[in-house]
């Protein structure tokens, strides 16, 4: 029967080449003819398909960013980003929602994508992949591998817990102390005429990052759209320049 | 065929790979699923399902059997089926009827059919025909149509009527035709209803007697996924709007769901339900919708606290109140203290905590003994001296005042009370500062000693002087003895030489620790300034809460010589230790290296003599132990209270509360460190070793812990522990607070006022307080036999008045004059209402809680009038004569008939004094108002014929128709009417001393004493 | 027992953790030839044999399982966000070891003349994406998927008191993977723990490819040719990064206070932390003088040893120790490298001055919150 | 070192498979594809069955255990609260009931129009409930009688409580045209 369902038009028109592929043309069609499959190229070096070599940790990264997008959208549906009802509804996710394991599948999901993100890296270093013709690739990996951490850190906060903000807190008090730009950090002090400073706590770059002069409701609300739109906006980017550029750049490294 | 060249893995092998992860894969979901499905409330409801299936199932039962054996239900019954017999021999006129009614109801919806087109083309017409004479279309033949469709819709309508007149015809008869069997229907109905009620309930609430289809669907609406539809088992919650969660930047509405396991919470007749299902104690006060605290108002953990949103044992942050409770809990539903939760749920000793939030008020809060016990305690013991408690701001020192110290009592008994106050007084609330967990050490002995040195001497050398005037000769101890008992001491003070093992502290008893215990006292101080301190409180401390007896001087003399009889001889044979001027500099120099330098320290060290040392010392060792909290002492009027403040220290975070190192031995609450504490106030400085001893950790003597031991046994300690926990930040909105209004205010401030003074030591308010009865019926024992002591009436009758409806009985202008002026109201009475000097604001405050608390709103009243020529008055004169008022009341000067034992107050007084409201509420039901009194009911001729009256009463009170009110009325004219002397005590006296009170037991005293 | 867990309190102290990581580290990842010759004498390399693998694997997981009995260890080491933590520790031991394992495997081929797992005959030595790449990849996600799932059922995520600004927990962390620059907050000011060594990170891997652009060592696990880079990557990669994160994480308790891992969190340890800045160093203890009013006077010092530092030393380095390197890269790229690598050394030299002299700063115009 | 590698490397075929292995792993996938219980066929009915677990899962993610929506059960006095003949307002706007007594019992109705959902106003002259949007009037029974309303208005249900106060329950509703108006909790018998 299922023979036969493969033969309807119907099938046909979603599977182009049809059938089971059998043949060495069949195989290559189905990787080229699939929107998901032709980020891959037709035909690969033997190692990069043995998972001593690659570890298959940049798959699981973006694997599991797939999963922190569907799990994060269907959390939206339950958290509201105000200091009224962010952490009611955190406690409400585990208390009462339904599924609400929706949220340890995206903290976690977080946390296992901070590692293999950075085992990816650790791979691609030791097997030499960042030489020419990879360096630009490699740079990219950087700025992917500093969006995995802004973005695990921006929601962090989102609980509103004790634990978020005190880790925002440490982590943001470092913006106040960046050189000229924070008003804590060196130089700030001279970017003055008279008696007006420029860099105060209400001008400086924590300030842009919170959104106040303590953490609040401001915060919350930039580490919120920040988290789920503007980051992943830009990750996916640079995520898009990443698998074409290995692509472009000659596929899997191989020795010379 | 595949190509087989460009392959690496073996198909199959990934197969099985595959076949293997997508099972796991699969696994894991139903993981998942059977995860969420298993939410722990659910065993919870289901449990209580059995339990309500149970109940309900009893209660039909008892239905049932009440419906079986009620005649009436019988009886309709019967006449039920016979209605129904009569009506199956009418079957065939009905069934011609209902033939009959079918085809009218045809031609009727024909009819109404065509009247309703009709009338909507009418409707047409006559919007068409408004358009026209607007100007638009042309009026003449829109006015005709109009008028055509007019008639048309008309004649329809007729038609219609006069068919549904036929039905409606045709209905009646057949209504009555059932009539008979409606009618017996109704009635059943109205009689089984909560039966058939109950039954329905059963048939929803237990599977067994479901029908098929419903058994299915009671499956099917709690399986995995589909229980969203229309669970049986779900989540219940209510929500609080107003009352606020504190989620420090913001408050959020409360939303408790306990109710989802403690399901028979708000629901009679689970009283004897197991834990969760039983239902809330106290439903009238708690939680029930009548109750002043419904649940949908309050929620759970406004008085409970805990994590109201949670729906497990522990996410709600239950707290087991015994290390047992919490061995079982760990077992039955693996309970583990709750982290990262401010405010776990009270236990069960401080559960009453709650209360304090709103009622704090009130004195005590009725319904919460151990928050008023904790509550008396913390105004009895002063914690509030050194610790701020808004709640207690502003009340007086609870030590005595030190200021002149040195013509009360010795520098020797002195020191060895600071020393060991128990030593003395065995519950004394005098604290013990000296010889205890953390200074017990040899060496912290010998120096501590030594500060005690420098504070006797500090208090000596300040003292200021008292004159005090000599004591009389011939002062009769005995008599004094006599006047201790039954003059009113006892109300406020006791004499208990020795503990008594099974003494509890309660409200009652702290009454009479309201002074001290009067024990001891010829160790202590001299005849000479404890006359002078009876006679005249105030001479020696002008703030003082002994109030003034009025004694006369040989009254005074004879209780003071009696006092000084009593020595604590083991306590005088206490060594003192010489002064040891080395450890004085040490202590010195450790005080003066807080501003100066080490070099400089010793120079002035040098330049002082031993006496300035000492008074130096003293000095900075009470600002150090913060005497000055509860007495005054000279220097220190403003110094400011030494200890953490405790207004909201129920709130305070866990991790503020510094366990040292007792870290592994108290579990991390806040009840269990204040506990702690309140045992052992210095156990946070010591270091416990395995063989379960302390050892104190390195510090030095004034970095030490300085809170004093009470020495409070577990119960006062709970009872305390309740009042911290209580003392929260929480903020209640004002609609949920109980309304502040004038008598709510008034019942306070008054309830303060009165804990505060000890009246209830005396007076017994609603059946609280009267502590002094206990000591009148000893004294009795003594005047005259046991038999009268045992006598309640008796007892009362000689004890200081019930103020039950004080608010309705008095007029509150004589209230305030005679407070202010005392005289004698009871003539037999020996117990003396004291003088108390309060200001004319603290006498409203007291009249204003009688009157509000008795519902008596009236400030201004006109007097009572009354004529002597009316027929009520002469009717009032025949009702006091055959009433024989005359036996226990003086008329005046005229002495009553019967013995002092008996006597009642002075009738003269009656017209300043009493409202006659009141007085006819007394008169016709005097035990309701007064329990206990020996003031019977004036007998009026209320049920006799009138002829009798007529003959046996006279006219006047024949007149009166019977009416009680009219002839109590009459009485109180007659009352009122009455001249002659105010004050009688001189004849009282005179009397008594002659005569004596004449205990004579009388087979029928019916016309005993009162005390009104 | 007790004193095993005492033996593991003492050494996981950071002073003797890191000091014998520091000694022993270079010889287990040798950076030159020289401890090339000792890895070699000691035998370090049987570390990377399948059966050292299995030991170590199974030690760590006997010292976890042994340590879940003790209350301390299991209150940090349970918290649910530290268990990734735990999980780290041993992925990274276990791809440091395959990747280590793979190169040495290599390194032995190539030497021998054997081809090399991954050398392959372009075009002729491909394989088809369908259905081995996908397949593999499909039951990756499968699993990933299943585990990520098994971790959230049975690790409820964090949800601790609500926000409040005015309590702050003891200790107040930041997300695990930011608590090395934490960690560098002891020792650095925070402009620099904060803004300018994580943006050096960044600046440094991305310019890894710019300094180590020889196409050779590219696509294979290897070692032997790429001793310097790889040694120094692990050297920040495991040490300076890994570690400080376990260490932050486990390790750090109350007031930032070390504690060891069976140790009590306890609030009122103390530690004796009276540091003292190199211009009092200069002038109280050594001159015997107050210190100069001008910033510049009392400052000088310091900033003549910091320049002396990035300024002398790179040259003097090219001349000498690293003469080979400086003909590879050009003096650009030389100073480039060089600079990172010295920024990166400040950090130990930071470590060792507190631990060593109680040296807080080395310039310190906290007037202008610029303190280094 | 050399020592160790080569004894790993010399256990492990260096390079290529042979084609054999190749050969024989495809015969063996011919059979399994036709063969219901293979490997592959278990792979992936289990696969399916967990995306369609994860799709039930998200389904029932959309819809809470518990909501927070005004209570739907409130405690609306005695009955005696109620005047016999007359419609009483104090729920209308709160809970958007009106209290009818009448000489047998008590009957709670909801404001909702029938036919637009509009909320009618209690025209006590005329005795009738008239809405305002499209004119459709009810008797105060809740009987429709004229306008576009196309059903009676809708009853909910009504119990006493324990204690004797009336409790009105807006989940359970009752509708003539069911004939769910001689349901016992329709009507409340005083």
């Amino acid at each position: 029967m299922l023979e036969k369902f493969r033969e309807t038009q119907f099938y046909k028109s979603i599977f182009r080449g049809g059938g089971v592929p059998k043949s060495r043309r069949q195989r290559m069609m189905v990787v080229l003819n699939s929107v998901f499959l032709h980020l891959h190229p037709v035909r690969l070096p033997k190692h990069a398909v043995k998972l001593k070599f690659t570890w298959c940790m940049g798959g699981l990264s973006f694997f599991i960013f797939l999963i922190l997008t569907i799990s994060g959208i269907l959390l939206m549906f339950y958290y509201r980003p105000t200091i009224e009802y962010a952490y009611t509804d955190i406690i409400d996710l585990a208390e009462q929602v339904p599924f609400g394991i929706m949220r340890e599948i995206h903290r976690w999901g977080a946390h296992a994508m901070v590692i293999t993100v950075w085992l990816h890296m650790f791979r691609v270093f030791m097997t030499g992949s960042y030489k020419p013709p990879r360096e630009f690739n490699w740079a990219v990996g950087v700025i992917l591998l500093l969006l995995t951490l802004l973005l695990s850190f921006t929601g962090y906060l989102l609980p509103w817990d004790q634990l978020a903000i005190w880790a925002i807190t440490v982590g943001s008090n470092m913006a106040r102390a960046a050189p000229f730009v924070g008003h804590e950090g060196p130089g700030a002090a001279l970017l003055a005429i008279g008696d007006i400073n420029f860099v105060t706590m209400g001008s400086d770059m924590r300030f842009a990052l919170i959104g106040g002069r303590f953490m609040g409701e401001g915060a919350l609300l930039r580490f919120y759209v920040l988290h789920c739109i503007g980051l992943p906006f830009i990750i996916m980017i640079f995520m898009a320049v990443h698998f074409w550029r290995i692509r472009k750049d000659g596929g899997i490294s191989t020795p010379v | 065929m595949i190509d087989q060249q460009e392959r690496y893995y073996n198909i199959l092998k990934l197969n099985r790979w595959f076949a293997l992860s997508s099972l796991l894969f699969a696994g894991i979901f139903v993981l998942a699923f059977v995860d969420d499905y298993q939410r722990p409330w659910k065993k919870f409801q289901k449990e209580f399902r059995s339990v309500e299936i149970e109940k309900i199932n009893k209660n039909l039962a008892e239905l049932n059997s009440t419906l079986e054996s009620n005649h009436d239900y019988k009886e309709i019954l019967n006449l039920l089926s016979k209605a129904d017999e009569k009506l199956q021999d009418k079957v065939e006129e009905i069934d011609d009827l209902n033939a009959k009614i079918k085809d009218i109801d045809a031609v009727r919806y024909g009819v109404n059919q065509n009247h309703q087109f009709a009338k909507a083309e009418y409707d047409v017409a006559k919007y068409k025909a408004d358009q026209a004479r607007h100007g638009l279309g042309d009026l003449v033949s829109a006015e005709k149509n109009l008028k055509e469709l007019d008639e048309l819709t008309t004649g329809f309508k007729l038609e219609l009527e006069e068919v549904e007149k036929k039905l409606e015809n045709l209905e009646d008869q057949l209504a009555k035709l059932y009539s008979e069997q409606k009618t017996y229907n109704d009635e059943l109905n109205s009689i089984s209803h909560k039966r058939d009620l109950t039954a329905r309930k059963l048939l929803k609430t237990d599977p067994g007697k479901m029908s098929f289809s419903n058994k299915i669907a009671n499956v099917v609406r709690d399986l995995p996924v589909l229980d969203f539809i229309d669970p049986y088992y779900e989540v219940k919650q209510v929500v609080v709007k107003d009352i606020e969660e504190d989620l420090i930047y913001m408050g959020m509405p409360k939303v408790d769901r306990c109710m989802t396991c403690h399901m028979g919470i708000d629901k009679k007749g689970f009283e004897n339900a197991p834990q969760p299902y039983s239902t809330h104690p106290n439903l009238d006060q708690m939680v029930g919708p009548n109750s002043p605290h419904p649940m949908s108002e309050f929620g759970c953990t406004t008085c409970h606290a805990g994590r109201g949103r949670g729906t497990g044992f522990n996410s709600t942050a239950h707290s087991p109140s015994s290390p047992d409770q919490a061995h079982e809990w760990e077992e039955n539903y693996d309970w583990h203290p709750m982290h990262h939760w401010d405010n776990p749920m009270f236990t069960k000793q401080n559960m009453e905590a709650g209360c304090f939030k709103c009622h704090s008020g009130n004195m005590p809060i009725a319904g919460a003994e151990t928050l008023s016990l904790g509550m008396a305690i913390v105004e009895r013991a002063g914690c509030f001296g050194c610790h701020q408690l808004d709640r207690w701001e502003g009340k007086p020192k609870t030590g005595p005042n030190l200021a002149k110290i040195a013509s009360k009592t010795t520098n020797d008994w002195t020191w060895k009370w600071i020393n060991s106050p128990r030593d003395f007084r065995h519950n004394t609330w005098m604290p013990h500062f000296f010889n205890i967990t953390n200074n017990n050490d040899a060496k912290s002995v010998q120096r501590t000693k030594q500060e005690i040195h420098s504070i006797t001497e500090y208090l000596f050398s300040n003292s200021e002087s008292y004159s005090m005037d000599k004591l009389p000769r011939n002062a009769n101890a005995e008599n004094g003895r006599l006047l201790v008992a039954s003059l009113g001491c006892m109300g406020c003070h006791e004499i208990q030489p020795e503990a008594e093992a099974d003494d509890i502290t309660s409200i009652q008893s702290l009454r009479q620790e309201q002074g001290p215990n009067l024990i001891g006292l010829g160790s202590k101080s001299n005849a000479k300034w404890i006359y002078n301190w009876v006679k005249n409180p105030a001479s020696f401390h002008a703030d003082t809460k002994m109030p003034n007896l009025r004694l006369s001087n040989q009254e005074a003399a004879d209780i003071s010589v009696y006092l000084i009889q009593d020595v604590n001889k083991s306590f005088d044979a206490q060594e003192i230790p010489d002064v040891n001027e080395e450890i004085i500099d040490e202590i010195a120099a450790d005080f003066l290296s807080q501003q100066l330098r080490k070099s400089e320290v010793d120079i002035k060290l040098a330049e002082m003599s031993i006496h300035e040392k000492l008074d130096f010392n003293g000095q900075r060792l009470i600002g150090q132990y913060g005497c000055f909290g509860c007495h005054n002492i000279p220097g220190f009027d403003k110094a400011k209270p030494i200890g953490t403040s405790l207004t909201i220290e129920g709130s305070k975070l866990i991790t503020k509360l510094d366990f040292g190192f007792q870290h592994d031995n108290l579990p991390h609450t806040r009840w269990d460190w204040f506990g702690q504490k309140l045992a052992d106030p210095r156990i946070f400085d010591m270091i416990p070793q395995e063989d379960g001893s302390l050892i104190s950790m390195e510090k030095q003597p004034l970095d030490k812990l300085r809170m004093p031991d009470f020495g409070l046994t577990q119960h006062e300690i709970d009872a305390l522990t309740t009042v911290i926990m209580g003392s929260v930040k929480d903020e209640i909105p004002v609609n949920k607070l109980p309304k502040m209004n004038t008598k709510q205010m008034a019942i306070e401030a008054g309830e303060q006022i009165i804990q505060s003074n000890n009246c209830k030591g005396c007076h017994k308010i609603d059946g609280d307080g009267g502590v002094i009865w206990a000591s009148t019926a000893d004294w009795l024992r003594e005047i005259s036999d046991d038999i009268n002591a045992e006598d309640m009436s008796i007892v009362q009758s000689f004890s200081p008045p019930l103020l039950d409806s004080q608010g309705r009985k008095t007029q509150p202008e004589w209230l305030l004059n005679w407070f202010k002026n005392i005289s004698m109201i009871r003539p037999q009475l020996q117990v003396r209402m004291p003088s108390f000097d309060f200001s004319d604001e603290e006498w409203n405050t007291i009249i204003e809680y009688f009157q509000q608390k008795d519902g008596q709103s009236l400030t201004y009243e006109l007097p009572h009038s009354m004529s002597k020529n009316s027929e009520s008055y002469k009717a009032g004169t025949v009702i006091q004569e055959l009433g024989a008022c005359t036996n226990c009341h003086f008329y005046g000067s005229q002495k009553p008939k019967q013995a002092a034992l008996t006597w009642a107050p002075n009738l003269v007084l009656s017209k300043d004094r009493l409202r006659p409201a009141w007085l006819l509420e007394f008169f016709s039901n005097p035990q309701n108002i007064m329990p206990g009194t020996k003031m019977p009911a004036p007998y009026i001729p209320t049920e006799e014929p009138f002829a009798d009256v007529l003959a046996n009463w006279g006219k006047s009170v024949a007149g009166m128709d019977s009416d009680s009110t009219r002839l109590y009325q009459g009485l109180i004219d007659y009352i009122w009417g009455l001249k002659g002397r105010n004050d009688v005590s001189s004849i009282v006296r005179s009397h008594l001393e002659n005569e004596g009170y004449g205990f004579i037991i009388e087979d029928d005293d019916e016309w005993g004493g009162d005390d009104w | 027992m007790e004193s095993f867990k005492h033996f593991i309190d003492t050494i996981s102290n950071p002073t003797i953790l890191f000091t014998s990581t520091l000694i022993i580290f270079f010889f287990i990842f040798p950076i030159n030839d020289w401890f090339d010759k000792w890895n070699r004498r000691l035998k370090l390399y049987v570390l990377w044999s399948s059966k050292s693998m299995v030991i170590a694997s199974i030690l760590m997981a006997a010292f976890f399982v042994i340590g879940i009995s003790d209350p301390d260890f299991r209150s940090i080491v349970l918290k649910p966000d530290n268990v990734p933590i735990s999980g780290l520790i041993f992925l990274v031991y276990f791809f440091t070891w395959l990747s280590m394992h793979q190169a040495y495997e290599n390194d032995a081929k190539l030497e021998r003349g054997e081809p090399i797992d991954e050398q392959y005959d372009a075009p002729n030595d491909k394989v088809l994406v369908w259905p081995d790449l996908v397949y593999v990849e499909f039951i990756a996600l499968i699993l990933c998927s299943a585990f990520l799932m098994i971790w959230s059922i049975g690790l409820p995520a964090p949800i601790e008191e609500p926000a409040n600004p005015a309590e702050s927990p003891n200790p107040a962390k930041a997300p695990w993977y930011f608590l090395g620059l934490q960690e560098m907050l002891v020792y650095f000011d925070p402009w620099m723990a904060g803004v300018v060594l994580p943006t050096l990170i960044i600046v440094g891997l991305i310019a890894i490819p710019y300094m180590d652009n020889e196409p050779a060592g590219s696509g294979y696990y290897s070692f032997k040719n790429r001793k310097m880079s790889i040694a120094l990557f692990m050297f920040g990669w495991l040490v300076l990064w890994d570690m400080l994160i376990i260490v932050g994480t486990f390790l750090r308790g109350p007031n930032w206070n070390f504690f060891g891992p069976f140790e009590y969190w306890d609030i009122h340890k103390l530690e004796a932390l009276t540091n003292i800045n190199f211009s009092e160093y200069i002038y109280i203890k050594w001159m015997n003088t107050g210190l100069p009013k001008s910033i510049i006077f009392r400052e000088i010092w310091g900033i003549i040893v910091v320049l002396g530092y990035f300024l002398i030393l790179p040259p003097l380095l090219a001349k000498t120790m690293c003469k080979k390197l400086f003909a590879r890269l050009g003096s650009f790229k030389y100073s480039f490298f060089i600079m990172l690598i010295l920024i990166a050394i400040t950090l130990p030299i930071k470590m060792y001055l507190r631990w060593m002299f109680n040296l807080k700063y080395i310039i310190a115009i906290p007037e202008y919150f610029f303190n280094f | 070192m050399a020592e160790i590698i080569s004894k790993k490397s010399a256990t492990k075929e260096p390079g290529r498979r042979p084609p054999a292995a190749l050969d024989k792993a495809d015969t063996g996938d011919q059979i399994s594809r036709r063969s219901f219980f293979s490997w592959l066929s278990i792979g992936w009915f289990a696969f399916i069955a967990a995306t369609g677990g994860f799709f039930t899962m998200m389904l029932r993610f959309f819809f809470p255990n518990v909501l927070f929506e005004p209570v739907q059960t409130f405690r609306a006095g005695f009955p005696d609260d109620y005047t016999i003949g007359e419609v009483d307002l104090r729920w209308k706007n709160k809970y958007g009931v009106w209290i009818v007594r009448n000489n047998e019992g008590i009957y709670v109705l909801s404001t909702t129009c029938t036919h637009l959902g509009c909320t009618p106003n209690w025209l006590n002259s005329e005795q009738k409930f008239k809405c305002p949007c499209h004119g459709s009037g009810f008797f105060k029974t809740g009987i429709n009688f004229e306008g576009p309303a196309p059903r009676p208005l809708e009853r909910f249900k009504i119990t006493l409580a324990d204690n004797g106060q009336i409790i009105v329950d807006k989940t359970i509703k009752f509708q003539q045209e069911k004939g769910q108006w001689n349901d016992p909790e329709a009507f409340l018998n005083v």
